[in-house]
């Protein structure tokens, strides 16, 4: 299934932050966003997966199709690393849950942590496990937000790989990232579609 | 012409500056004359004595009180439906209006109370209403003050004032329920026998009239108040992002 | 729907997970009373029914800043908006939450605290039976309070602010009950009004808390 | 005019309430006036710098 954004504008605290965004991501392919910091990349991550209205514009192929992984991983400390994983799982409703849980531990190296509780994880395991959560949702579309923050070297190829896996049995992804990953795909600056400032004399519903 | 015009902030900023002054004098002189003339010039009650001058000021702030929920209740659907900006502001403009109006309706019902029933505060109904009515403001208020984001902060108030309203409603039917209270009936009423008479109603009607035209001044004039202050903070927020 | 009631019951059963502590704090506010209005039994006895109330109440609410703001903190609700499940069912979901690990252990509590406040004879059943249908009106309007206020830094407060007021006609039917039920007095108005409020608040609120959170997420 | 032995009862009703609303509107009319400055001047800065 494509995602394809048109047009696409988007605000943060009712101000527009970047305007006329366009572009399609087909299945196999990752798409990497790239633009200084506050230029709304999570912004845009966030329009896309559903969480907040566009201010305009469309986004299609985006319905029920979206995994979204945050800077928080939504871990409950008191679970353990499987019961975490399954959880997720039962709430997007696949099917063989069990076997989902276990390749997404095996995927991402916790199969040894699988039994410890969350709390007792390092930052960078509980960033594995946040991670490993996007498989088991069954989702065709990834997004992340900065997936590598607190990943060790081995960890980010390790996780290179498994979204390298996902691409090639016909999943997508949409990546806010600064390093390379080495992923196919496009990359898409955002710098250009930052929203030009308005006239101060226009004082309209917006009040600018 | 459509109203839905002034629905814009500038367009609603000019012509309230133009009423103002207008609507100002009139809320200032008809409350003036209602009260002189509730205050100077009227007789005593046979039952109440003097104490029968206090209706000038408890009726006519009980009813904005109400009223003010009322128009909130109003604005908040409008913000809703079509999303103006103005509704929301001029909601949020009425909120601290109506919780003083619903204290003076409190403090006079309760100063009143004093020599007529014997006690300060008695849990009548009508006194209960007005107080969970008060706690209603409270809350609406308060939680416009603690959303920093305007367009949040317009819509869970709006949500709030709507959910808000049909609890105040059970409210008051669970406090007529659970005391049925010492309170007089209504103090006008088109179809009752018992109507006060015509030389306290006359200035009453003055004071009522005085008092909604207060509110009015109130809410306008706050309501463009809110809406600087929004154009302020968007301003703000503009000059961050340009950094 | 039915993992995410698992999980919050999962949670709150688990070491720090805060239950029993609504229970405990219900169990300190009965006990206090005595101690603040004098011990005389027909005095106790009087303002049981009310008393229970209040503390039920009050150990409600104070659990109610747990329902969203966890969930909220570490992301998780972000996550579940995204997942396959509607908003009004995962409201709804964590109202039953709240109410089996809340409310639900308050109601089984109260007649033996209705013992230590001499309640008479008649009124232990329906002190039971007006919480029992009185605390999930409490759970589901104590939700939207929560929804309304999860963002918020410091929340707790203007938690309380918000939902005290909204909790009125459900505390006046609830003690109502209680209250005619220890007189021997006829309880079927109130009893029918509180079922009203509980069943009304259940089927229109949780797509009001819904919309509130929708609006809090973005 | 005579308010007899409710004097004190009357005026005192009338002294609260004519404080307050004497009060609400002072208190508008002063934030109103405060937040106009405001915006001025940053009406004005922002045509500066833009």
């Amino acid at each position: 299934m494509t995602l394809t954004v048109t047009d696409l504008s988007v605000t943060r605290g009712a101000l527009p932050v970047l305007s006329g965004v366009s572009f399609a991501i087909v299945p196999g392919e990752a798409l990497i966003l790239r633009g200084p910091n506050g230029i709304g990349k999570t912004t845009l991550l966030r329009t896309v997966a559903g969480l907040q209205p566009a201010y305009a514009g469309s986004i299609a192929g985006a319905e029920d199709q979206i995994a979204y992984a945050a800077h928080a991983d939504g871990l409950k400390p008191t679970l353990s690393t499987r019961e975490n994983l399954k959880f997720w799982a039962q709430i997007f409703g696949v099917k063989d849950v069990t076997h989902r849980v276990s390749e997404a531990l095996a995927d991402f190296d916790l199969e040894t942590l699988a039994d410890r509780p969350a709390a007792n994880l390092s930052a960078g395991q509980k960033r594995r496990l946040g991670l490993a959560r996007l498989g088991v949702t069954g989702r065709p579309i990834w997004i992340m937000d900065e997936p590598t923050v607190s990943l060790d070297t081995s960890s980010v190829q390790r996780f290179a790989e498994v979204v390298q896996n996902h691409l090639q049995s016909g999943g997508s992804a949409m990546i806010a990232t600064h390093i390379d990953l080495g992923l196919s795909g496009t990359e898409l600056d955002l710098t250009s579609y930052k929203t030009a400032p308005q006239q101060l004399d226009d004082f309209d519903g917006a009040f600018l | 012409m459509s109203f839905w015009e002034y629905a814009n902030p500038r367009k609603f900023l000019t012509t309230s500056e133009r009423v103002l002054p207008l609507v100002w004098g009139l809320a200032a002189i008809t409350t003036l004359v209602g009260l002189v003339w509730g205050f100077f010039f009227t007789p005593d009650d046979f039952r109440m004595g003097s104490t029968v001058k206090i209706i000038f000021l408890h009726v006519p702030s009980a009813l904005m009180a109400i009223n003010a929920w009322f128009m909130m209740l109003l604005a908040s659907i409008i913000w809703i439906v079509r999303r103006h900006h103005v509704s929301a502001l001029a909601a949020k403009a009425a909120a601290p209006v109506g919780a003083i109006m619903t204290v003076i309706a409190l403090v006079t019902g309760a100063i009143w109370g004093q020599p007529m029933w014997g006690t300060w505060w008695e849990w009548d109904p009508r006194l209960t209403s007005f107080l969970v009515l008060f706690l209603f403001y409270l809350g609406y208020i308060a939680l416009w003050e603690a959303i920093e984001d305007p367009d949040t902060a317009a819509d869970l108030t709006s949500i709030l004032c709507l959910v808000g309203s049909v609890f105040a409603v059970l409210s008051r039917y669970a406090v007529l329920f659970w005391n049925q209270g010492l309170h007089q009936g209504a103090s006008l009423s088109l179809d009752k026998e018992e109507n006060i008479a015509d030389v306290f109603s006359n200035p009453l009607y003055v004071c009522m009239v005085g008092f909604a035209l207060l509110f009015l001044a109130l809410v306008l004039y706050r309501t463009g108040t809110e809406i600087r202050l929004r154009r302020m903070k968007a301003l703000i927020a503009r000059e961050r992002l340009e950094g | 729907m039915i993992a995410l009631l698992y999980r919050d019951l999962q949670l709150a059963f688990r070491a720090g997970g805060g239950f029993g502590l609504g229970l405990a704090f219900f169990l300190i506010v009965v006990v206090l009373v005595p101690f603040a209005v004098g011990p005389q039994s027909e005095l106790l006895a009087r303002i049981a029914p009310g008393v229970l109330w209040i503390g039920a109440l009050l150990a409600c609410l104070l659990s109610l800043d747990r329902v969203l703001a966890l969930d909220w903190e570490d992301g998780s609700l972000d996550l579940l908006a995204t997942a396959p499940l509607p908003l009004e069912a995962i409201v709804t979901m964590k109202s039953c939450a709240h109410w089996i690990t809340t409310a639900l252990p308050l109601v089984v509590i109260s007649p033996l605290l209705g013992v230590l406040l001499h309640l008479p004879g008649g009124g232990y059943l329906w002190l039971v039976i007006s919480l029992l249908l009185g605390t999930p009106a409490l759970s589901v309007i104590g939700t939207f309070g929560a929804a309304l206020t999860v963002g918020l830094k410091r929340g707790g407060l203007l938690l309380s602010l918000l939902v005290l007021p909204l909790y009125v006609p459900t505390l006046i039917f609830g003690a109502e009950v209680a209250r005619r039920g220890a007189a021997g007095l006829a309880v079927e108005t109130p009893l029918l009004m509180l079922a009203g409020i509980s069943a009304a608040s259940l089927a229109v609120l949780p797509f009001a808390s819904a919309a509130v959170l929708r609006i809090n997420l973005r | 005019m005579e308010l007899g032995k409710y004097a004190d009862t009357v005026l005192s009703t009338y002294a609260v309430s004519l404080a307050l609303l004497i009060g609400l509107v002072v208190w508008t009319i002063l934030r109103g006036q405060k937040i106009r400055k405001e915006l001025r001047k940053i009406e004005e800065r922002g045509h500066i710098d833009g």
